[in-house]
């Protein structure tokens, strides 16, 4: 069990870094340039952690990446990577789409409590944005999922992966869930039009700019765990899940571009702007999900 | 790139003979060497744009001349910044900002400077308001020649540093740690004692709010 | 235009044309604020576009120039005036058009030039600046770069031309003199010694 | 609520920038020609240097020094000096080229240099004849 | 009022940040994200080129002063030139008009593509900037074929241009433009028509028409807000008064207006470069004869003349003293108003997040303010 939930953070770690990777990479090239290897992230990520000092504001500033990293890594090992098989399940058995979404927003908390100690002003109004920001997000993702669970009746992502061998998949049997959900995951990952906390015109880097050397080496890692774990959960929820490697990794991948190109079309919006939005129009798609779920389905 | 023409001259002054040592650092285990690598393939920049030189920034990191493809990236803070570029020269009041920069960095940290303007004055050699020798203020790791230095010649002292760092020669912000008397002397000479805004000013509890 | 002309003269002021799109009117100090204040509400020219300055050392003044132009934008009118350059001071026309604020708070800090009434004369460019007024053309910028920054002090092994040439001329000439070829010489060397400096073009 | 349906979809145009090829020069590996106008590191020819110091004398920036050479030289240079230039001041201007009377000065293509050592910019100008004559 | 004055934070948007056009900063004392008063400080790029060009004799000061505002430093150069040529009476030739009309037009396409960069940048479309700087960069390209200078070009000089045309170049810089054609279609679906642009830009930063005359505002500002005027139209310089181009406006006055007005004017542009292709005249003087620089002397008078720089115009008050240096150069470029009187009110009641995009909008450009 330990042995699988290491492997598995180490899968997430490599994964996540190489599609971050190519994140830089396929921007690089819609940009017109050839853009940094896909290890560059690895680089980056060793180099950081050799840094030779880190500022820090005492313990709770320590604490602050910590309690990210944890919520990344419940995340993840409370995610099944493969529906079939048992490798790599670890205790997936053990939790349910509450606790996941519970989790989500440990990361955001986390982070709220060590940029206040950190006291730069920018970190503090990265920080508020992320979570005005967060409100709108979570509003269409929730009622994706409550949707999926009512369509499914049950909290288990294993069974509702279960259920699509059956039904279908869910992104053509519910597709306004699915599109709500994907609206809002493009937010989750911090893409454009929705990065609005680390907007580096505006607020420098939001809630890392005190963050340096082995602390932002970490938030780093976090992230790119964080992502991977967040692109097994939309193709467990809504593409059926991956029976093997190479489906997992096809199917991540097209969820992934997706966002990119999202990402690298559109502009930033503003924080009322983003929120205004959020509230309308992808939870209005999930409303008219949930209302066909629970009228017809 | 330039084989001849360029030659060095002895220095008289004791103190800057010993800042002119640079010799191979203590890199002898793995572990450092690796980290020296890891560390020439991935520099985080950040571009105080203080001069001419931010022109020829824009093209350094876009798609024509594209040095993300080093690793050379930019970012926004100098808290997680590698590497600041100083373009071009440097009038008092930014002199004082960009120490203040230089010193929110987290070690190891290097410096280049873009132009002829921070060498010995440039065009701006007999202006009241720039400072003539950077070094003397800041210890500079690589110093790209040119007015302006095209991108090519930016992307030359990038892969100078990269050289350098991953070689482990003594790098400049070891100098300022041993050397910090020399630099605040220097600092203090053309700053007077107004090195302000004060790191440690609390700006968010002033007695008058509107201030500075 | 000859309007405008004719206005001026009632004010006994002569209106110079100097290029095509360019006037000037010389006024003195005294008249100057009552004659902007005419320019922005009789004639028509509300825009102030520049206030400029010039340092006439010599003759003891500062020489500020207005320059206005119309809605049509079509002739810009320099309105001229000089002051004492000692306790120099200007009437501030900051509240008919807030523009001048800037522009004269930029007049003060490079020039010294006052002006009564000004709500904001601080800093605009310098900071802690403790020496004249740096736009004063008594003010000696080369000599303030030398006393507060060294120069890279490698380049002392520089030699000066002039001195060079005279050595290597008398030295040739003490040759030639011994080879008793002096006039010939002298005759080549004086045309190598007057090089032509045209600046020339690019052929 | 009226929707801008050409607002969403047009950006979406630039992905298909992905397939075509980087304008990128990957300098060092690829160099971008530049012309031979260029204004960019000095060149002397000292054969027909007369060390007159024109170009000393009107460069602004006081970059430029008589020195002796340390190699034979022009036998009617005037004053035995050649201009040796410093680029801790040289702003490339070339008005000491458009001043040089035996047009022996020019400025080369070559434009980059870095160095770890701020004392190493003084410059002896390359003798080299060939790019020379080809500057115009 | 003053209890919000009080709840206030005050930061410093400047002078390292990504969201600052060049090196200057703005201080803001913010309620949340909305912002109660705004401050401009500059000085961080203070040279005192006034005064340096007052030691330079005529020649030597010519090349300083390119340098006095980094983005475009051809509008400089014309206005030292046509300065002083307005000082001694020069006449140029022709040729040399038609080359500096180009190199002006030339410069302004440039600039255009710089500004598109940050203007898209600063509402975080990092797409943009990487496209149209590399775009600016082919006109670089021929820059340093013409005048042997990437970024300053030190080529118009006082009685003509340094140097000739170089063989081929009118056909090469002919085909720039037309793909400069195609590569405006394609920033007008990526960017121009970005609905996110469009949610941000209209409606901010709303200048006022009737302030704009009063307040002496140029460019992009007074033309975003309907008043059709242009210094190339209203007191032609070089061969403007022969070439047939309009004047793009728009009446919103806001972010977007510019914008727009931004987008058609480098359309104009083109389409001036396209009439001087064929207009340019294959032979004639490009550099009267001058006296050699120490014997270049200046008489005692004055003049002030404007160029119209991509920003908006430009102005240079000269004076000589009958000597070979200049008594005084005075430059009142259009960041000085835009940047203090303009910013300052603009901001007030803004957002954070508009900050970046209004300063690029406004064509903000520090060195200039301050030389």
């Amino acid at each position: 069990m330990i042995f699988q939930i290491i492997l598995l953070i180490m899968l997430a770690y490599v994964v996540g870094f190489i599609y971050m990777g190519l994140y830089r990479n396929i921007t690089a090239r819609i940009q017109g340039r050839y853009g940094p290897t896909v290890y560059q992230t690895f680089y980056d990520s060793i180099k950081l952690f050799s840094k030779k000092n880190s500022v820090s504001y005492g313990w709770m500033f320590y604490l602050g990446p910590v309690i990210m990293a944890t919520g990344a890594v419940l995340t993840l090992i409370l995610v099944p990577v493969f529906s079939d098989s048992d490798f790599l399940r670890s205790v997936t058995t053990q939790g349910n789409l509450f606790l996941l979404l519970y989790l989500m927003v440990l990361g955001p908390l986390g982070n709220a409590l060590a940029v206040g100690t950190g006291g730069n002003p920018f970190g503090v109004m990265g920080v508020v944005r992320g979570l005005t920001r967060l409100i709108g997000l979570e509003l269409p993702f929730y009622i994706a999922v409550v949707g999926l669970i009512i369509a499914s009746n049950s909290s288990d992502i294993v069974h509702i992966i279960d259920l699509q061998k059956t039904t279908g998949l869910n992104i053509l049997v519910h597709p306004f869930l699915f599109i709500a959900a994907m609206i809002s995951m493009v937010g989750f990952f911090g893409a454009s039009p929705f990065d609005i906390p680390g907007a580096p015109q505006e607020v420098y880097s939001g809630p890392r700019t005190e963050f340096s050397g082995k602390f932002l080496a970490l938030l780093m890692s976090q992230g790119s765990i964080f992502a991977f774990a967040k692109l097994v959960l939309i193709i467990d929820l809504f593409l059926g899940g991956a029976d093997s490697l190479w489906m997992l990794v096809i199917k991540t991948f097209a969820i992934f571009i997706t966002i990119i190109f999202i990402g690298i079309v559109y502009g930033r919006y503003k924080v009322e702007q983003a929120v205004d939005f959020l509230m309308k129009i992808p939870t209005l798609i999930g409303v008219i999900g949930l209302v066909r779920i629970i009228w017809f389905g | 790139m330039m084989e001849s023409g360029f030659h060095g001259c002895d220095l008289d002054d004791s103190l800057k003979c010993k800042l002119e040592e640079s010799g191979t650092q203590n890199t002898h285990s793995v572990m450092e060497k690796a980290a020296a690598w890891f560390r020439s393939r991935s520099i985080f920049v950040v571009a105080y744009g203080t001069g001419c030189g931010a022109i020829e920034m824009p093209p350094t990191f876009t798609s024509r001349y594209d040095a993300e493809r080093m690793g050379v990236v930019g970012v926004a803070t100098p808290r997680q910044a590698d590497l600041i570029i100083l373009s071009g020269y440097l009038a008092y009041k930014t002199l004082r900002r960009v120490i203040r920069t230089y010193e929110q960095m987290q070690k190891p940290k290097y410096i280049i400077t873009l132009g002829s303007c921070p060498i010995n004055g440039g065009m701006y050699w007999d202006s009241y308001n720039t400072i003539k020798k950077l070094d003397d203020y800041l210890p500079v790791d690589v110093s790209v020649v040119g007015c302006m230095p095209r991108p090519e010649a930016v992307i030359d002292g990038f892969s100078l540093l990269q050289k350098r760092i991953k070689n482990g020669e003594k790098a400049g912000w070891e100098k300022y740690d041993e050397n910090l008397d020399f630099y605040k002397k220097n600092q203090k000479r053309v700053l007077g004692n107004h090195v302000d805004p004060s790191y440690e000013t609390d700006w968010y509890n002033l007695e008058n709010g509107s201030e500075v | 235009m000859i309007e405008l002309i004719s206005k001026l003269e009632k004010l006994s002021l002569e209106l110079v044309q100097k290029q095509d799109y360019l006037y000037k009117v010389e006024v003195k100090k005294e008249q100057l604020e009552s004659l902007l204040l005419s320019f922005l509400n009789e004639f028509g020219y509300i825009t102030l576009d520049s206030i400029n300055c010039r340092d006439d050392l010599e003759e003891g003044n500062f020489v500020i120039t207005y320059c206005l132009l119309t809605p049509k934008r079509d002739h810009v009118v320099m309105v001229q005036t000089s002051i004492e350059r000692e306790n120099a001071s200007l009437p501030s026309i900051h509240t008919f058009w807030p523009q001048a604020e800037i522009m004269e708070r930029e007049m003060h800090e490079m020039f010294g030039v006052d002006f009564p009434g000004h709500p904001t004369l601080i800093d605009f460019a310098l900071e802690y600046w403790d020496n004249i007024p740096p736009l004063r053309r008594d003010f000696d910028t080369l000599q303030y770069v030398n006393d507060m920054n060294p120069f890279r002090g490698q380049r002392d092994d520089a030699l000066d031309a002039k001195v060079e040439m005279k050595k290597k001329r008398e030295a040739k000439k003490a040759a030639k003199l011994k080879a008793e070829q002096e006039a010939a010489a002298k005759a080549e060397l004086e045309t190598q010694n007057n090089p032509s400096q045209e600046v020339q073009n690019e052929e | 609520m009226a929707i801008d349906v050409k607002g969403v979809l047009s950006p979406l145009s630039a992905i298909g920038t992905l397939f075509e090829h980087p304008k990128t020069i990957t300098y060092p590996a690829v160099k971008k020609d530049i012309p031979l106008g260029y204004r960019g590191f000095h060149i002397n020819n000292l054969e027909t240097c007369i060390g007159c110091a024109s170009c000393e004398e009107v460069c602004m920036n006081d970059a430029i020094d008589m020195v002796h050479p340390d190699i034979e030289y022009n036998i009617k240079n005037t004053s035995g000096c050649v201009p040796r230039i410093d680029y801790g001041r040289c702003c490339w201007c070339s008005l000491c080229t458009d001043v040089c009377p035996p047009d022996s000065l020019k400025l080369d293509n070559i434009c980059t240099h870095a160095d770890s050592n701020p004392d190493n910019f003084l410059y002896m100008p390359k003798n080299h004849k060939s790019i020379g004559e080809e500057v115009s | 009022m003053k209890n919000d004055l009080e709840n206030t934070i005050k930061i410093f948007h400047g002078p390292q940040h990504p969201g600052i056009t060049g090196n200057m900063s703005v201080e803001l004392d913010l309620l949340g994200e909305t912002i109660k008063r705004a401050q401009t400080h500059v000085g961080y790029l203070h040279r005192g080129f006034e005064k340096l060009v007052e030691r330079r004799t005529v020649v030597q000061a010519f090349t300083i002063v390119c340098r006095i505002c980094v983005p475009e430093p051809d509008p400089n150069e014309e206005n030292f030139a046509r300065a002083v040529e307005n000082l001694t009476g020069l006449e140029i030739s022709e040729k040399a008009k038609y080359i500096r009309t180009m190199v002006l037009e030339m410069q302004r396409l440039a600039t255009m593509f710089l500004w598109m960069g940050g203007q898209a940048g600063s509402i975080g479309l990092g797409l943009i900037p990487q496209w149209s700087v590399c775009d600016r960069d082919y006109m670089l390209d021929l820059f340093e074929e013409l005048t042997g200078g990437r970024v300053y070009h030190m080529y118009a000089f006082p009685g003509g241009v340094r140097r000739d045309l170089p063989e081929g170049f009118l056909s090469r810089l002919s085909d720039l433009l037309d793909y400069y054609e195609k590569r405006i279609i394609v920033y007008n679906n990526t960017f121009f028509d970005n609905i996110i642009f469009k949610k941000r830009a209209i409606g901010v930063g709303i200048v006022n028409a009737d302030d704009v005359i009063k307040n002496a505002y140029v460019g992009q500002v007074m033309r975003g807000c309907g008043i059709k005027k242009d210094v190339r139209k209203d007191m032609p310089y070089l061969m403007y008064d022969k070439l047939d181009f309009d004047i793009p406006v728009q009446s919103d006055g806001d972010v977007y207006a510019r914008a727009l007005v931004r987008r058609d004017e480098m359309l104009q542009s083109i389409k001036i470069l396209r009439q001087i292709i064929k207009q340019m005249p294959s032979e004639g003087d490009i550099l009267q004869k001058i006296p050699k620089h120490r014997k270049f002397k200046l008489p005692a008078d004055d003049t002030y003349v404007q160029t119209e720089s991509a920003r908006g115009a430009m102005s240079y008050y000269m004076a000589g003293d009958g000597s070979e240096k200049i008594r005084r150069m005075q430059v009142r470029g259009p960041s000085l108003v835009h940047a203090y009187t303009l910013l300052e009110k603009l901001l007030v009641d803004s957002q954070l997040s508009d900050v970046a995009m209004t300063m690029n909008s406004l064509g903000i450009c520090p060195p200039e303010i301050e030389r």
